[in-house]
């Protein structure tokens, strides 16, 4: 849910007027009567459509709205750009939250964020679930029950949290990622690196990962292949922005592993880091499960929607004016990058480069 | 060796031993008190200055630095005492809380 | 009255001494202070009562008023200093009691010849007594800044020092050998009134209290030396004991401060402590030890303690929550404040915080603890930085300007544990660390943290 | 599995031969040739049937072997007796785990002890996937996350390592029990106990519950009543041996609680702590999930068989002789009380008694 | 030779009583216990060759051949006394020691009419030593259970007592009146040597290394009196030393033992302590205080700290990894040993020492680390009964007979923390505890562990 | 008061306070050790002991106590040392470690 009955206080203190759409509320635990005592209208989803002027999504509509109206939400133009261009021909204007600039002042509305926080934390629980040991060390009258080995591979948001997730489970914790930075980060969690020496930097502009040479990739995975060997369960969440997930776990290192270990692939949605991942489904291979679930903070639906909810909120507040108005102010670096399409325009320069390629 | 002399060094013998034991595990928040009396007291030296300054067959250039001496010594004294008191007061609390 | 006096004077010596022994013993536990004081008080009462009734006393009224006027200086002395100024005070009244002392000596010395081993004695009070007059008077100084603080050094100090030294001793020698006053005596007080000040100069302010320790029992072994030479065993057992709890004391008190014995008395005509002072420079900053931490914690009421990602990289959380119970237990109120950034992913603080067990509702919201900082006496910052920094608020040009912070800049006081002047993520400066009430505590989270706890018990 | 490899080396040392069902270890995560490496026969169900003298079992079958044989493992007998009848019919020697006195020197034989443990754990981690909500406190930029609240009634092993682990992911957890000797237990894991004042004693013997009052029960629930409605997750672990599951959280209870909220109930084979429970089956009700899972340890089979084939050699290995010779010492407490049929007859006088009763 | 053998008698002499007074510093800690034997030794050493020196000393033949005599019978009695004896051979040796030192009194007394103040010390040092005498021989005689252990009282034993007391002053004070020699003496040693036997009467066995340290400090008293008597300064300091540390050191072995010092030496007269003697009877622990085991903690190499239910119920975790942090700087081999069933569950150790974070490389299985106690100094048991008990492996009557347990009893010295001397879980007693090697420590877990981290940066 | 014992006053003052403060935090692993080792020392009667046997002024009586007594301390100062001496040796380790 784009919208909680918390965030509607939130709204209405940016002077706009919130429409609800009947029992959109019911998966994340809240009902049509929430909304309504907070001051929401309510409506079918026709009806919502037809009142507002700034539509609040999850994931945005392939549908354009009518001219002139707002849309916000996730809508990956960098994958499928073809939306924006859908939207610019509507006339719509389309923020995309996936482009929110990952500046410090934009963490609040970083959903991105959020949504891999999230991730993280049930992956281990999948995971945990899925293993036929137990996580923890237990020394018991029938025998001592060593704590399981859990690998993070990608210690990104998602990454950092499955890390410390795994921890608090009581797992012998490592992780591993690109960006050499990040060894301090894994270590600020109490797990321990997992050094592995690439000939290049991997460390792109803003924080995010770029794309590594062929050399590289093989390199790393001969390593990668020692240590995945000794894990009872390996969590991959490694992403580059607008590219397929970087394949990482190949079918011999799966192989490699015990059987009864298992894997999740957090980024099974954009290709997955494993070559045996179907995204959606779960792969028993050799004995090794691969888990490729996807758009996993739904399953934690009503953490994922009052975050998110907060998050567009913040967003929101920050593109209208203090007597509810919409003011696109490209001077603000970040309405600047979320901004995808606008009177009858894709504005974005990474997703018109795109554009300019695909349609 | 002379009388005098093997009972001082007895006397030291003792004493200093003493005077380590004593202090060797005080808490440190008495330090510095425990520096301000220590001040005082080796204003002990009052003893030899008023028995120069009282003494018959001193030189009078010897009796005069004896009471100055002795002037000194009780600045000293008075002053040493007086600080540690001040000091300890502040403590009192936590004496009452023991 | 001779033989009655006779022994009543030894027995109020007795009692002396015992009283002495009793006073420094009482004084070393907090429980039994303030009897020390009575008994040390009780101890100078009896020894001077005896000592005016021994027959070699004759006159009293010279006496007699030189402790009046050394009671009204010293009692006003005592008493309009204010108490931040004990250690100078002491330094004061302590170069008063070493020069009664070194007077003393003088005044004996020109009363009748002496020889041998009273000569020796009398030497030996006489150079300490000179000595620790000046050493003390040059403590003072520094303490009260009259003499610039910094440890004053120069190239051949040690020779100079250990030059004048070999002088001093060989005209003491001599003295021994050829007692009749002539003009060896003066140039050997000269001498140690030099020693005195040069012994100090290359010290820094910093250390003066222990010194100052060292210096009583200077002055305590001056007294021991008088007794030898008087042949008194209450000046004996005073001055021994007094020089050797002094002595232990200052040793005591060099370790409790973290520096090394030796190098307090001679490290500093070594060159080492004076680089390491210029570097910073630049806007200087305060910083301060995990005891001066301690002390300010601990006579705290209220304390907001703003962990960052600092506290993650360092792994001070059980450190962190040790100095919680610590602080608890004395009645301080301890807060965490967690920025909703705090870290480097969301929810950091929190995992770190929840496996040292700190009950979560001591963990606050920036929105909720916010308005608190301004009741706070002391907000201590671990290893955050970007999260507190004020720039946020009204440095537009700033990457994270617009973004909320704590607003720890309304506590009381500030104490940030960092490593250095190193920027945050943000990687931009930060204000905070330069006002006026903010201390920077330099250190590694955990080792800093493990040390403020430490010096807890001991601060004040 | 009753027996794992590495407990082939255990049963060895007590000097007999162990023949292993081919394909048996599979779930577990063992292949036929672990066993073989370690010793083992391998051969079909009838083969091993056919050659072994005393027979393994995690669940021993309802058909009884031939005259003469051992059958050890989980039979229920007090829930079921009839069982031990036909053991005993057929000649046939029968032991159950479940009836190993809980005596401190059985405790490394105490197989209920060693699943109820993993039943514990598991529980959490179904609670924790279940809930909308994540379990650990979160101060985000897109907001607080307060930590989930979990309940605990029955603090036997089960619930104890539900505490455990629900506290190690963050929940603020709080624990119930009749027996008060618990409350201490509970706190020892940095839990709360829930206060419910009870008018009678609770505690029978050999450290086992004993059925309440109708009075009793009635006190108890209205308070419990009170203190659910606050919780994000119940987990029920309570029972009384041999007896049906005590109901504890009734309808009403269920439906007080918050939406989304959700009940693990444990106790669900025995007949549910919780009046909504099914067993094996997942119930919503008014918004509340009700888990009722059945036979919980075999979600976590390698832990499982490991600790339960520990258990049982080590209950084997008292009562075989050095030489390999079984020796039914009546002496021994803890082979009296799980001697369920030997010779033809029911020699347990609990079952006994119940035979009587049920035949 | 006179002048200058004077000079070296008392050379010696000084240098016999500062060894003295470093000998008991130096065995007050155990760094240094040995260097202190050999202080004590050598300050024998030279007290006896001074006084050989003196010129009051005319023969020498009879001195040599006494001291022959003595050491020829010492020697053997020490060495061929088993270990276990010690209590009784210290008080067999110090019998001979208090009599000699009434033998000294009683020589003196016939050898020259003394007066006054001398004839007081004579009768000071006559009563201590004939007492002292056969006090130790009484308790000679219950250590070795010749005499029945248990305490003996009867009714009025009070009156009987005090009356004997006020008799034997009374004599005192007519031999001071009176000091020729006549029947009084005797019948003043009589007296003595009874009310030596009616002090250890009422005394049970379990106190009597209580009452052999008092015994110390009587006939060191006894020396200093004789000191006086004979003009003796070495003999002053050797016995003042001597009593007073005896006596503080039997109060202090009363404190660790629980007892209290006045029930030790009076309450048996009345009826109090032969109750509560009887109750907790038999089996003496030997109880410590957090400073004690710092003490012991800091001089190990290797610790074994063994984890049970009292940890968890104290909720100790987080101070217990204090404490193996502190250790582990210090250099101490720290290690967990885990017992299958230490707690109420299953793992209820790994989950509680987890959240502290002690890394899983330092817990050990009970079969891994039971080898390793033989080697450890310390097994430090904290909130453990059950599993650390003995009887599983012998006692076939108790309920956990044939349970595997940890073996702490190998380690060198066993600590227990733990409330008091309840049992654990299976509600029997629990012979560590009674052992020789074992200290108990009373208190809660969290609170004890915490003091010793507090008290570890002080101990030696 | 005569010279000696003035003298006397004064040692003792500082001896007991002494004894005292170096006994007051022993190890109680110690305590035997000290235990024993106050014993022997406390044989320094021997020194009372050999005066009177040496003493030419004695009589006879006199002599022959002192000589029995000197051998009763002996006896307590060789049994005193060596029993300390073992106890300690089962120490010795501890204090390697150091
Ligand atoms: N929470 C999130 O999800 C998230 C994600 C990504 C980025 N961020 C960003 O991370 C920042 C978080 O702010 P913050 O205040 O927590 O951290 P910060 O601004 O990065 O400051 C951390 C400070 O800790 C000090 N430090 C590092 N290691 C230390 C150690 N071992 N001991 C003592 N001090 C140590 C560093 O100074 P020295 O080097 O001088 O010691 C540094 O200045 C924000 O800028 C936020 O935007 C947050
Ligand atoms: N692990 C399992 O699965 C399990 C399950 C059920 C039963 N058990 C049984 O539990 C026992 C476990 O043995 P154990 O040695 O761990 O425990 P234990 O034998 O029960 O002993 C625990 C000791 O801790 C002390 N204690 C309690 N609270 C304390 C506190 N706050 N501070 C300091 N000490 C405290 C108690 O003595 P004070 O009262 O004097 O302080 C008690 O003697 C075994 O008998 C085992 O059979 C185990
Ligand atoms: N400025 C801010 O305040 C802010 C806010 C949120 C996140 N961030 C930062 O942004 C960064 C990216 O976060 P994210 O979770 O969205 O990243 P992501 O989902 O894009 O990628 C996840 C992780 O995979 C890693 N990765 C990519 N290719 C890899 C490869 N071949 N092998 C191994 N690892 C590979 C990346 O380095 C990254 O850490 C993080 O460092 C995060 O701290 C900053
Ligand atoms: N002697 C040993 O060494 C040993 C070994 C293992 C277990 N035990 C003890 O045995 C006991 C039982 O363990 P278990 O897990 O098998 O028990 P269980 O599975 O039979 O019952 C689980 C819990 O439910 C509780 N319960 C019963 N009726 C209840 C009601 N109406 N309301 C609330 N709670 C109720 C019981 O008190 C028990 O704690 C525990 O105390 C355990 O510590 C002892």
């Amino acid at each position: 849910m784009a919208v909680v009955p918390r965030s509607v206080d939130l709204l209405k203190k940016s002077q706009v007027e919130v429409w609800i759409e009947r029992g959109a509320g019911f998966e994340a635990g809240f009902t049509d009567e929430d909304y309504a005592v907070k001051g929401a209208s309510l409506g079918s989803a026709a009806e919502v459509r037809g009142h507002a002027q700034i539509l609040l999504h999850v994931r945005v509509p392939y549908d354009p709205p009518e001219k002139g109206v707002v849309a916000i939400g996730f809508c990956d133009p960098l994958t499928d750009p073809s939306i924006a261009l859908r939207y610019a021909q509507a006339g719509a204007t389309l923020f995309s939250m996936e482009m929110v600039p990952r500046t410090t002042r934009a963490q609040s509305m970083d959903a991105l964020s959020s949504m891999a926080s999230i991730a993280g934390y049930k992956a281990v629980l999948l995971a945990a679930t899925t293993l036929p040991k137990m996580f923890p060390m237990m020394t018991t009258a029938a025998g001592t029950i060593p704590p399981a080995r859990v690998l993070v591979i990608g210690a990104g948001v998602a990454g950092l949290q499955a890390i410390a997730t795994s921890r608090r489970l009581g797992a012998v914790v490592s992780g591993y990622d690109v960006r050499t930075a990040v060894k301090e980060q894994i270590e600020s969690l109490g797990a321990k690196f997992v050094n592995i020496t690439l000939a290049e930097k991997a460390e792109g502009e803003g924080g995010y990962a770029r794309t590594l040479s062929e050399d590289a990739i093989r390199g790393q995975r001969e390593q990668m292949a020692l240590v995945m060997r000794e894990q009872d369960v390996v969590i991959t969440t490694a992403a580059v922005p607008g590219k397929k997930a970087p394949l990482l776990v190949t079918r011999e290192m799966v192989h490699a592993m015990q059987p009864g270990s298992v894997i999740v692939d957090l980024a099974a949605e954009r290709g997955g880091n494993c070559e045996v991942t179907v995204a959606g489904e779960t792969v028993v291979e050799r004995g090794v499960t691969v888990l490729g679930p996807t758009n996993v903070p739904a399953t934690v639906p009503r953490h994922a929607s009052e975050m998110y909810a907060r998050n567009i909120a913040t967003f929101l507040k920050n593109t209208i004016t203090k007597d509810g108005q919409l003011n696109i102010d490209l001077n603000d670096e970040i309405v600047r990058e979320s901004l995808i399409a606008r009177d009858g325009e894709v504005t974005n320069p990474r997703v018109q480069a795109l554009v300019g390629t695909h349609v | 060796m002379s009388n005098e002399i093997e009972v001082s060094l007895y006397v030291l013998v003792l004493a200093v031993p003493l005077g380590l034991e004593l202090v060797r595990r005080v808490s440190p928040l008495l330090h510095t008190p425990l520096m301000s009396l220590t001040n005082a007291i080796s204003a002990i030296s009052v003893v030899g200055a008023i028995l120069i300054a009282g003494s018959g067959t001193a030189p009078t250039l010897s009796k005069v630095l004896g009471c100055v001496a002795v002037t000194c010594s009780t600045i000293n004294i008075v002053a040493g005492f007086l600080i540690t008191d001040r000091m300890l007061k502040m403590f009192r609390k936590k004496e009452g809380s023991k | 009255m001779t033989e009655a006096a006779g022994g009543v004077w030894q027995a109020a010596y007795i009692v002396a001494a015992l009283s002495i022994v009793l006073s420094i013993k009482w004084l070393s536990s907090p429980v039994t202070a303030r009897r020390g004081v009575f008994a040390g008080e009780f101890g100078l009462l009896f020894a001077i009562i005896g000592t005016l009734l021994r027959q070699e006393v004759l006159s009293y009224e010279w006496i007699l008023v030189a402790m009046a006027v050394g009671a009204a200086i010293g009692a006003p002395l005592a008493y309009l200093m204010p108490m931040t100024a004990v250690p100078q005070l002491t330094a004061l009244s302590h170069a008063f009691g070493a020069f009664a002392a070194a007077l003393v000596g003088t005044a004996e010395y020109y009363r009748e010849p002496a020889t041998g081993f009273k000569m020796t004695a009398l030497a030996i009070e006489i150079v300490l007594g000179y000595l620790t007059t000046t050493a003390s008077v040059m403590a003072f100084g520094k303490l009260q800044e009259i003499i610039p603080t910094r440890p004053m050094t120069y190239r051949g100090q040690n020779v100079v020092n250990l030059s004048l030294f070999a002088f001093a001793l060989a005209l003491g020698g001599w003295m021994i050998y050829q007692p009749a006053p002539n003009w060896v005596f003066p140039a050997f007080v000269g001498l140690a009134l030099l020693f005195g000040v040069l012994l100090i100069m290359p010290i820094g302010g910093g250390d003066m209290p222990t010194v100052i320790a060292l210096l009583n029992s200077y002055a305590g072994a001056a007294c021991c030396a008088m007794g030898f030479a008087l042949e008194n065993r209450l000046l004996i057992i005073a001055g021994a004991v007094n020089a050797s709890s002094g002595f232990i004391l200052s040793v005591i008190m060099c370790k409790a401060m973290n520096r090394s014995f030796t190098n307090v008395l001679f490290g500093a005509f070594g060159q080492v402590q004076a680089g390491a002072a210029a570097k910073t420079a630049a806007k200087p900053v305060k910083s301060a030890t995990a005891e001066d931490a301690a002390q300010v914690l601990a006579s705290a009421r209220k304390v907001i303690i703003v962990p960052g990602y600092g506290m993650a990289v360092a792994q001070a959380q059980h450190k962190l929550r040790e100095l919680t119970d610590a602080l608890t237990k004395r009645g301080v109120d301890v807060e965490f404040a967690i920025h909703p950034v705090a870290g480097r992913m969301p929810g950091h603080m929190n995992v770190l915080l929840a496996e040292a067990d700190i009950p979560y509702d001591r963990l606050h919201e920036m929105e909720d603890i916010n308005p608190d900082f301004a009741e706070a006496d002391v907000a201590l910052v671990i290893g955050a930085n970007d999260v507190v920094n004020p720039a946020a608020r009204h440095d537009t040009t700033s990457p994270i300007y617009g973004m909320p912070i704590l607003d720890v800049d309304k506590a009381q006081t500030v104490m940030v544990i960092k490593r250095s002047m190193n920027p945050g993520f943000a990687g931009i400066d930060n204000e905070l660390y330069y006002m006026d009430r903010t201390l920077m505590l330099f250190g590694d989270a955990k080792s800093f943290v493990g040390e403020i706890v430490k010096a807890l018990p001991a601060a004040g």
